[in-house]
């Protein structure tokens, strides 16, 4: 085993892994681009992987929200698209190739998933639609893609922002393409939401959670090195008091050891 | 890492998850592959009041109603294919002991589908004049919200409990179709999607390993699944599709039989409260039968 | 080929097809029970064939619903059941295994369809769930399968009727599991059914039609052998004056050779 | 018999089907088997005021805009994952030249679903304090008709003609899909089903025994197909299932080229209307990265 100390990635893996109960289901995409792509895939897939061999061996891991429980030991390099060939001949549990597929999604099957998004604010509502106004935006970004379904059907979402910076950090998103906690539960109880919306946003500065009855984002844990300050001044809204906020949980000899020999010999998802 | 946790149970298990008064969905469609050795283990284990809801039934409903089983079913369709009217199902509505909700065929399906997508209603523009609106007040009349036609709400299925008998499943739960499927097989895969209490009874018990190499046809995953049951024959007397056949023998005999609740008494103990097992029932049937009716699939 | 002159089967199946247009889709149940399956299915079967060799090429027979131009020659008997295995082996051009499948059912895809009822009144209204009230029948029948659908999502609707009496010619059916045309073409518009109904109505002793415009049932033709007495004293609603109805038209030399010697030499659909 | 009728045609010809201002929906999903083709020779011919309506759109919207073909796209995602933002696309719209109707990228797949059942709208319970529903009038609330809760009536796709790349078709029209396909292709299914003027560009033209030979893999029959052109490589630089992978270097030369309206000309030149039809586009490609791009399916 690699002598290196555990990364932050790593580090961000293990707390996702210990908060996925056995039994669940969860989704990635397949997201592309470097921060994305560790930040959308690779880490929930070693969270996901890490939480098997570990408390969860019944937990279920979509891959781009088709492949059940893929072999990823089958792969000789990470895909890079979500629905060419290499998946196809992917070994799996199950293939979903149509829609409405395998997952009830309506009926709340998946348990979590994970977003990006270019802004997220402090109520948690998340935009990868534009930057400005929307008839005539600043920047026009992609579109809603699958974010509005992720915020509303899946039981909760972990939001994976791999820059933290004051302009994706914003008092209030310019679009709101997957809805947070608009007046918190109750709030969202009168949009007709019965269940979901964001749990964390994992970010390279810290771990936010939620006050989901008040509705607002708050610090769970700041990552080793990072100063309250510096968490503060990379965010466009009030943090309040972060005295009281423990540093990110390190992970455990062992969680390191299963990562590193049986889920990512290769570092394939993970370099370190 | 650690074993998946193993879903198997017996049939008495599983049955035991279908308390009185369920409103139950019995899968197959028509005369084809429906879950009979469940059907036979509800009324062994005297099962009352149960509400079916389904697309097009037959011999289940009409076990069920001739052992006193049911209060209400919902479906398009109870008979017997070419062998007519399904003779207990009849006489328990025409003596108003059974309530019947009836629904189009393909409404029927869209109820499920209803279901599976987490809505209360399906919305379908064609009922005007039908009776099936007439005798049903839970179907609501409403204006199409874009251009303000007519249409009616059909409430969705929303079965508490499915069972579907499938050819093979693994022992978390995965469910495995053969390649060429048909219509009452898509139809198990439909109910497996709109419930959260899905079991699964199955020809065979599969290794992990067999459904790695079918994953294509795993259209049930596991965690969709609450329990399986390994019942060789177990739509026995309706097919599998690419396993066996109808046995026609046996079903001439059960309808010979079931000219009056009288005349099927004897046909009940036989073959649904007399055997111990689903295998003594097996017996009681007779491995020449059993070898009889065996289909082939493609070997490709 | 046999010297045995036309059935009436083959002319009923005559009659229809030249009221099939090229390009249409027909769509047969596979009913059993020998008088039920010659009507509801080797009829249109044969009807449909002839026509395909006729003016109508591109004409599609959908077997069951689900078997498109199936190559009856491959079958050594008719199978007398929808979903097994038989079915599944027979050459097809397609094969609908799933629902909504191939056709669009919702967008009017199938140009025609066949249906029996057990009783058809002279509104076109016809009923397979009860003889008697609802919920306290004298006879509890099938249930409305596919009725509904037939009558209103199809183009239109041929109702092969295989016995003609005053039981199942009746002035109201006991259920309408099958809309005709109450109020006429106007009365199904204020239902909401923007097309279909029926068109014709087969039986032993005649071949029925509809005005439409008003919304009753007239008689197209008699058949050889029939009187116009006989006819009335079948039906249980007053069929106006008969004077002037044709007889059944007969089918040609041509069409006789080719029901025989191309589409069913083996006799397994019709016998004569 | 008489020979039924041939479908065939030039993809000229197939481009005539759609004249300004058609509400068009492409098939493929995403960077994934899009009809690229038919979509450069909706370039050459100069076509304006497009509605494309679609579920995930990339290089095909990307390219259009470039060309000053469209008014309003309906979609949930332009872009092309790895390599970013539409880069035309995104000009287009910031410039107040292109609307943008955002839709869930599953509700886009539902509101064809609405199409293909006659439906004018599809139920969606959870758009609540989404802005999807704030920039766009034609979804509507409305009380669920069972619960009275809280529904959003989103519009039908509707779109007037549908274009699609497959790998195989006969002159007919019926069109055959490879056993083991995924959502992408699932996409052109349902499309195919969503509207009466389908047209269909396929790999090869098949002969009518290939067809009888996959009947169970014929999801499209003729009946649905009003036009069908043999285009080989016709979604080339995207990808089709089976035949063949994206040309990488070719999108990142689109890339590369897509800075500004100005340095895309050349591309535009060389690529869209420079070449005298599609052979000659695939004569510029080149057969040495055609060949390296070719992909196996299951021989099986």
């Amino acid at each position: 085993m690699s002598a290196a100390p555990a990364t932050l990635y790593e580090t961000m893996a293990a707390c996702l892994a210990r908060d996925f109960a056995d039994g669940e289901v969860g989704f990635t995409g397949l997201l592309t681009g470097q921060a994305a792509a560790i930040y959308g895939t690779s880490i929930p897939i070693v969270a996901m992987e890490l939480a098997r061999r570990q408390h969860a061996p019944n937990l279920t891991l979509l891959l781009a929200g088709c492949y059940h429980n893929p072999d990823f030991s089958a792969l000789e390099t990470m895909p890079d698209s979500e629905h060419d060939a290499t998946l196809r001949d992917l070994p799996a549990e199950a293939q979903t190739y149509d829609y409405p597929g395998q997952w009830a999604l309506k009926r709340g099957d998946i348990s979590f998933g994970f977003s990006s998004a270019v802004q997220v604010d402090r109520q948690g509502n998340i935009n990868s639609v534009c930057i400005g106004p929307h008839d005539r935006p600043k920047v026009r970004l992609v579109g809603p893609i699958l974010q509005p379904e992720h915020m509303t059907l899946f039981r909760r979402e972990y939001i994976m922002m791999p820059h933290h910076e004051r302009r994706n950090f914003v008092e209030k998103v310019d679009y709101v393409s997957g809805v947070g906690y608009p007046g918190g539960l109750e709030g969202r109880k009168e949009l007709g939401l019965d269940w979901g919306g964001p749990a964390w946003v994992i970010t390279p500065k810290c771990i936010f959670d939620f006050d989901r009855e008040r509705g607002f984002m708050k610090v769970r844990s700041i990552h080793p090195g990072v100063t309250a300050e510096d968490l503060q001044g990379a965010t466009g809204f009030d943090l309040g008091d972060l005295s009281g906020v423990p540093t990110t949980e390190a992970l455990s000899a062992e969680e390191l050891r299963i990562i590193r020999e049986e889920i990512d010999p290769r570092q394939m998802l993970l370099k370190h | 890492m650690a074993a998946p946790k193993s879903k198997l149970m017996s049939l008495t298990e599983a049955v035991d998850m279908v308390p009185d008064g369920t409103r139950l969905a019995l899968g197959g469609f028509a005369v084809y592959q429906k879950p009979m050795a469940f059907v036979r283990e509800l009324i062994r284990q005297g099962r009352r009041d149960l509400t079916v809801v389904g697309s097009a039934n037959s011999y289940d409903i009409d076990m069920l109603a001739a052992a006193g089983c049911l209060a209400t079913v919902e479906t398009s369709y109870v008979g017997l294919e070419k062998y007519g009217l399904a003779r207990h199902f009849r006489r328990a509505v025409e003596a108003g002991e059974l309530k019947v909700v009836d629904y189009p065929e393909m409404v029927s399906w869209d109820r499920f589908r209803a279901s599976q997508e987490g809505l209360k209603f399906w919305p379908i523009p064609f009922l005007g004049g039908n009776d099936v609106v007439t005798y049903n007040d839970a179907i609501k009349e409403f204006p199409c919200p874009i251009t303000g036609r007519r249409m009616f709400a059909v409430p969705a299925a929303d079965p508490q409990v499915v069972v579907i008998h499938a050819v093979a499943a693994d022992d978390r739960g995965n469910v495995v179709l053969p390649a060429r499927r048909l219509l009452p097989q898509s139809g198990d895969v439909l109910m497996a999607r709109s419930c959260d209490t899905v079991i699964v009874t199955a020809e065979k018990i599969v290794p992990h390993s067999f459904i790695k190499r079918h994953a294509r046809l795993v259209e049930i995953p596991s965690y969709r699944t609450k329990a399986v049951v390994e019942v060789p024959f177990g739509a026995h007397p309706t097919p599998v599709l690419g396993r066996y056949l109808a046995d026609e023998d046996h079903l001439a005999e059960y309808v010979a039989a079931s000219d009056s609740a009288d005349s099927f008494k004897g046909y009940m103990d036989r073959f649904v409260t007399g055997p111990a097992d689903h295998f003594d029932y097996l017996d009681r049937i007779g491995a020449k039968r059993l070898a009889a009716i065996q289909d082939m699939d493609s070997l490709l």
